[in-house]
């Protein structure tokens, strides 16, 4: 009864869920049987016709008592046995764990791999490889917690500690952090994607991001983060300022007061961008704090300020060098639709700027279960959320816009084309 | 069924004028004092089991940062405690043979000896306040204070604390003496001293852990 | 001869007792009744009990959906109020809860005294509770001015956990300062009751005969005596932690912030069963009087009672299985917790075998009795997932243990004052409540609250973690759900207080001294009683729950 | 249940405390004792390992701590009359005693048994551990 814990995915998680499962029957049957005789004692020696019946002046049972004293106490026994064994095997670290270290901070979740690899909020692990993470924090109380790895620990500032597991099913897992840290503790999200080994390797050995001079880590970041699909390069009005001759230029903000774009404005604009809003502009950017980490900053800095009328006008050519290599037939529409939600498509700029999988509210709708998904446009009217709707809001979006989104979607009319769409919706179905 | 019996006898004694006749007053007010000390000891003990596990975590720091004290003062103020102490259960004892006149000698001399404590307490504090090992006021703290982990953090909380406890002390003896200048003690009742006192010989108890803690092995 | 006790309370002096002998404000302002005093408390937790309501509303509405669903609520806000709500229930409200209302008010009753051993240090808790919280109040109002919006208040959670509650910029000080306080007045309330209860039971009024409610106090009031001061403690150190830095919490000085919870919980696990014990003790009241039968096992009860206070002290670290402890002391603490269990389980055990073979009616206080038992039933088996280490890894800090707290304390001890404040209603106010709206009131809280919180199980059994102001979409039916039931169970307080309030002033209906025929002490006075308590000090001669045709066998 | 009737309360023979009153000891008994506490007190300095002649290192804490428990009782059992008090007071003379060693025993299965996961040995407290960086830096 009550089983509505998340998937296993983790190779303990089954053992866990037994005692779990285990505990809910013998709780269920305890409480039925104990109401249940409370429900009819209740109902068998009720008082009828408002005269108390006589009563025996039963003072107890030595032998009952006995009983349920002993009867919970060998359930218990039991229970905290498996219970302990069980934690002992989830916390033995195998030899051949792969090590990475997660450093938790207000409010993202920063990894580390052996090879030197840096990551944030989301990570990759490969299936059927235990794995342990050492875990600490650089200022508050945080936790991480993997429900479907069924693991969790806190991480304390000047402590290290650890969860092992051994992921068993390939797939996208939410990582939460579980101890309150503060104002955007419930945002504190991440994503662990379990890949096949070799996927996995060609991961963590790409270091582009080392590499790169601050200026092209920006450009990639302005494609990565999909800058691109607000702020132009040419002057043209986005739906953000375009990012031509940005740099030093000056302006007012809708409440009057007027602004320099020096590093400083910039820096909050992309950290917290709706604190202060440029004047005929809506607030449609979502903050990208705890995205980005110092360094990212810098090279975004340094290509903005790069962007001055000289230089490349168009996007950069990073878009198309991001696109892995890999024969497109040879992917299921499904997959083909992930490609195109995470890299965008030739100009187009990629959906996960938009629209998360978590189920967590960006600028526009989030994909997860949006598929069959009924709601209501600003104009009040309901839709449900069929191939057609899905459709019309990617090559249209302007024509209905969902209620509680600003209208901040671009038109993909001629970026992406009908067999694209297709790819993509199927890509959406999957997201459940 | 059974009808309800239990006032039906009625109480024949003499009739009631406090809630409590003396004997029973004077038991409840000990044993009230008595779980009054116990929750003093626990406030204590937060303090003891935080020096106890971060005297293990860090040896090297609070051995070092023991040094900074100056034993000699420490042992002073024990004994100093001490005789307080033998004179609170001294007054007490006159107390119990009705003699308010040497109640409230005894009293003195303990209240003297705690202010005595608490001078010296005083210069041990301005000495730390010398040498930078005291606390910012809304931190950061320095240097020198930081360099020793905890340890002169738990110092002025445990001995702070125990200073107000001294304070409060005092006060409580200073009420006693009050009513043993008006005579008001008899082999009957002396509640006041003998509460005091046992409040006071908690302040010397907890004093007498404090003083090796700190000061000797650090 | 009973009936005689009665008659002759209803008769002579009627009109004098302790509710109109001294008139005026003033006269209740420094009244040392205990009786008085426990009214004053009723008033003043009422208050907060409300106040934590609807912060608890706020949250619920602002959860119902996924998104941001109230305009004005920022993420901060929403961590303010839940902060607010669980300090404000806990150290405002239960922890005085029972003990300090109904247990003053009944506890010299019960055992034949006039007074507690300590009357005017009684009223002086009860305005160190009054100072502490207002010192509450005053935080949260300077935290909202200072920050110029409600984001300034508290937001560090009930629990103050470190390092948060050092870096965090809200009043932390101050509140810290009025829980410190208000455990002061937790210490005295206690002290003054183990005191009470050794020294001044009536007559013949053996701790043999004692009722289990008073067991249940006595336990209660060692654990306010001796795990408060270790709160107080705690709380200083934070408060020395922020204004001078000391460095005992904070890492950056090597302190350890794990510390800091073994301090925090050595206190709060035990003040768990400060909570819900005396409601143990009420339920154990009021099953044998409408059963008319004696309680099931007494001394079985009683002595569980002692066990659980007294094993309640050894436990505390459960509520940090994966905080960063090591393993050793997470399989100690996860082990020891299963003691807790069985105490508890023959408890329950007892109750219900009580009603066995018994005459059963169904007013107001045994519907909310039976209640207690069914919900105490899911509070004690969740627990025991908790307490299993291998099941805590998934739930702790998810909804789930959110939702077996709420069970056990709003399940236990705030149903069960609302039982007591029934059962014993005609006898503080010498009037009866209506009772078809106290029925009604009853239904909604009952289904409401399982509405808010059975829900809540199955969110945490999905992974949800507690504290979060916004939620992946996969949660949100149980969520709206839960709000739902948060709605009605509100609803059903406020019937239920509404009644009481107006019975009590306009009620028209005038007690019995004894209308429910019970044998304890309490009823063998004047309802309302008189300011001394009784005429004459009582002599006891027989066990509180003689109830029934005494069998050939029976001991006592 | 007559005989009762001559107490104003039924504790004192319920639990068998005698009836309560003051205990009047000697004022040779309170210099002896004091004499006591002053003959500890010198031997704890002596033992201590700055100020004293001996020198056991860490045997130290021990010592210092047998020699403040013995002065601490014999404050309680005389000054504080714990000698011929009721079982009733003994018990809440004890029962923190007994809490603080619950709340000691606590924590001391606590840190000591920790272990850096980044080793999988026993944790060291040095400064070092505790101030180092997060281990994503601290790594390489």
């Amino acid at each position: 009864m009550f089983r509505f814990l998340p998937e296993q995915a983790s190779e303990h998680a089954a053992e866990m869920d037994w005692i779990h499962h285990w505990v809910t029957d013998i709780s269920v049957f305890f409480t039925v049987a104990i109401v249940g005789a409370m429900l009819y004692f209740a109902v068998k020696y009720r008082k009828r016709g408002g005269v108390d019946h006589e009563t025996p002046r039963i003072e107890g049972s030595h032998f009952l008592e006995l009983v349920w004293t002993i009867v919970p106490t060998i359930i218990c026994i039991f229970v905290a046995w498996e219970g302990v064994r069980i934690f002992k095997d989830i916390r033995k670290v195998p030899a051949d764990a792969l090590t990475l270290y997660a450093t938790g901070s207000q409010w993202k979740w920063d990894f580390e791999y052996d090879t030197g690899k840096k990551t944030t909020n989301n990570f990759v692990l490969p299936v059927n490889k235990p794995v342990k993470i050492v875990i600490t924090s650089q200022d508050v109380l945080h936790s991480f917690f993997l429900p479907s790895m069924r693991v969790k620990v806190d991480a304390v500032k000047g402590l290290y500690n650890y969860v092992t597991f051994k992921p068993i099913k390939t797939g996208d897992y939410r990582l939460f952090c579980t101890e309150y840290c503060g104002k955007d503790h419930s945002a504190m999200l991440g994503t662990l994607s379990i890949v096949s080994e070799n996927e996995y390797t060609r991961w963590v050995n790409d270091k582009s991001e080392k590499q790169t001079s601050p200026i092209e880590r920006g450009k990639l970041l302005y494609v990565e983060k999909a800058c691109k699909s607000c702020h132009t390069l040419d002057g043209t009005r986005g739906l953000g300022p375009s990012w031509l001759k940005l740099y030093g230029k000056t302006g007012k903000f809708v409440d009057g007061a007027s602004y320099t774009a020096d590093e400083n404005y910039l820096r909050e604009s992309i950290l917290k961008p709706n604190v202060h809003l440029v004047e005929g502009y809506s607030p449609a950017m979502p903050s990208f704090e705890g995205q980005l980490s110092e360094s990212d900053l810098a090279g975004l800095l340094a290509y903005i300020k790069s962007i001055d009328g000289t230089g490349p006008k168009t996007a950069p050519a990073a878009t198309t060098a991001q696109q892995p290599a890999v024969d497109l037939t040879k992917l299921s529409p499904a997959e083909r639709g992930k490609l195109i939600y995470e890299k965008g498509k030739g100009a187009g700029a990629p959906c996960l700027a938009c629209h998360s999988l978590d189920g967590s509210k960006l600028v526009g709708p989030t994909y997860k279960g949006l598929y069959g998904k009924e709601g209501k446009w600003a104009d009040g009217q309901t839709y449900t959320a069929t191939d057609d709707y899905i459709k019309e809001s990617i090559l249209n979006p302007a024509a209905h816009v969902a209620e509680g989104f600003a209208p901040a979607m671009p038109p993909y009319q001629g970026i992406l084309n009908d067999d694209d769409i297709k790819d993509v919706i199927e890509f959406i179905k999957t997201v459940k | 069924m059974s009808s309800p019996t239990s006032s039906a006898e009625v109480y024949q004694g003499p009739p009631h004028v406090h809630h409590m006749d003396p004997v029973t007053a004077y038991g409840a007010a000990k044993l009230g004092m008595w779980l009054f000390l116990a929750t003093e000891i626990l406030l204590f003990a937060g303090l003891f089991v935080a020096f106890a596990i971060y005297r293990w975590m860090y040896l090297g720091e609070f051995h070092d940062a023991s040094l900074n004290l100056n034993w000699k003062l420490g042992t002073f103020n024990t004994i100093v405690l001490l005789i307080s102490s033998y004179f609170a259960a001294v007054a007490v004892d006159a107390a119990q043979h009705a003699d308010n006149k040497k109640v409230s000698r005894c009293l003195m001399i303990t209240i003297a000896c705690g202010a005595i404590f608490l001078v010296v307490k005083y210069i041990e504090y301005s000495a730390k306040y010398q040498h930078g090992l005291f606390p910012q006021f809304g931190g950061p703290n320095g240097i020198e204070f930081e360099r020793y982990k905890s340890y002169f953090g738990l110092y002025y909380c445990m001995t702070g604390l125990h200073g107000l406890h001294v304070i409060l002390g005092m006060g409580l003896l200073f009420w006693a003496l009050r009513k043993a200048q008006k005579n008001r003690f008899s082999a009957a009742y002396y509640t006041p001293v003998e509460i005091g006192a046992l409040y006071w010989h908690l302040v010397d108890l907890i004093w007498i852990y404090l003083f090796p803690l700190l000061y000797l092995v650090g | 001869m009973s009936t005689h006790t009665a008659a002759h309370g209803s008769h002579e002096g009627q009109d004098i007792n302790y509710l109109n002998h001294q008139k005026g404000l003033w006269s209740w302002l420094t009244s040392v009744d205990h009786k008085r005093i426990g009214i004053l408390y009723l008033l003043s937790i009422t208050l907060f009990f409300i106040l934590g309501g609807i912060a608890a509303l706020f949250m619920r509405t602002e959860l119902a959906f996924a998104g941001p669903t109230l305009k004005f609520l920022t993420p901060q806000m929403y961590n303010v109020l839940f902060t607010l709500h669980g300090a404000v229930m806990i150290f405002i409200f239960v922890v005085p809860g029972i003990p300090a209302t109904m247990g003053n008010f009944l506890l010299p009753l019960m055992i034949g005294a006039k007074d507690v051993a300590f009357p005017r240090l009684n009223l002086f808790s009860y305005y160190i509770y009054l100072a502490g919280a207002l010192l509450a109040l005053f935080a949260v109002f300077w935290g909202v001015i200072e920050a110029r919006s409600l984001e300034g208040a508290l937001d560090t959670g009930w629990t103050f956990y470190a390092p948060y509650s050092i870096d965090s910029g809200t009043s932390v000080t101050l509140m810290a300062g009025a829980a410190f306080v208000l455990g002061f007045s937790s210490i005295l309330t206690g002290l003054n009751f183990v005191v009470t209860i050794h020294k001044l039971r009536a007559p013949g009024m053996t701790w043999g005969r004692l009722p289990v409610f008073v067991w249940a106090t006595y336990a209660t009031a060692v654990i306010q005596t001796l795990a408060t001061p270790v709160i107080g403690i705690t709380l200083a150190l934070l408060m020395m932690e922020r204004i001078f830095g000391v460095g005992i919490f904070n890492a950056d000085m090597g302190g350890d912030p794990v510390l800091f919870q073994h301090f925090f919980w050595f206190y709060s696990h035990p003040v768990v069963y400060i909570m819900v014990l005396p409601a143990f003790g009420v339920v154990a009241e009021i099953i044998p009087v409408f059963s008319r039968k004696p309680i099931f096992g007494y001394r079985a009860v009683c002595y569980a009672t002692l066990a659980i206070a007294f094993i309640g002290f050894t436990v505390w670290a459960h509520h940090m299985l994966v905080a960063g402890i090591s393993d050793t002391s997470a399989i100690f603490f996860s082990i020891i917790t299963f003691a807790v269990a069985i105490p508890t389980a023959i408890k329950v055990f007892n109750w219900v075998s009580t009603m066995y073979r018994g005459s059963i009616s169904f007013d107001t206080p045994m519907l909310y009795a039976m209640a207690f038992v069914f919900l105490f039933m899911i509070a004690g088996t969740t627990g025991i997932y908790l307490a299993t280490l291998a099941i805590d890894v998934f739930y702790h800090d998810t909804y789930f243990v959110v939702a077996h707290f709420h069970y056990t304390i709003q399940g236990g001890a705030v149903i069960g004052l609302i039982a007591a404040l029934h059962f014993w209603f005609p006898k503080m106010s010498g009037k009866m409540y209506n009772e078809t709206v106290a029925k009604f009131a009853f239904a909604l809280v009952f289904i409401g609250f399982n509405l808010t919180f059975l829900p809540q199980f199955g969110l945490g059994m999905m992974g949800m973690p507690r504290r979060y102001y916004d939620y992946p979409i996969e949660f949100e039916t149980l969520h709206t759900w839960s709000t739902v039931g948060a709605f009605l169970n509100g609803f059903g307080y406020t019937f239920a207080l509404v009644n009481l309030a107006y019975s009590a002033l306009f009620g028209k209906v005038k007690a019995s001294s004894n209308p429910y025929n019970s044998l304890s002490l309490e009823w063998q006075t004047k309802s309302p009683p008189i300011h001394e308590n009784f005429e004459e000090i009582p002599v006891i001669t027989e066990w509180t729950y003689g109830y029934g045709k005494p069998l050939p066998n029976t001991h006592h | 249940m007559s005989q009762h009737s001559s107490h104003t309360t039924g504790s004192t023979h319920d639990h068998g405390d005698h009836l309560e009153c003051g205990h009047i000891l000697p004022m040779r008994v309170y210099r002896l004792v004091l004499g006591a506490l002053l003959v500890l007190t010198f031997i704890t300095v002596l033992f201590s390992e700055k100020a004293g002649v001996f020198h056991f290192g860490n045997g130290a804490l021990v010592v210092a701590m047998l020699v403040a428990s013995a002065k601490a009782i014999l404050v309680a059992l005389f000054f504080m009359h714990l000698k011929y008090e009721n079982p009733l007071t003994w018990l809440y003379a004890a029962f923190p005693i007994i809490l603080i060693g619950f709340f000691l025993g606590g924590i001391f299965i606590d840190n000591p048994f920790r272990i850096d996961p980044k080793t999988m040995q026993p944790m060291l407290y040095e400064s070092k551990t505790t101030n180092a960086p997060p281990a994503g830096e601290a790594h390489h």
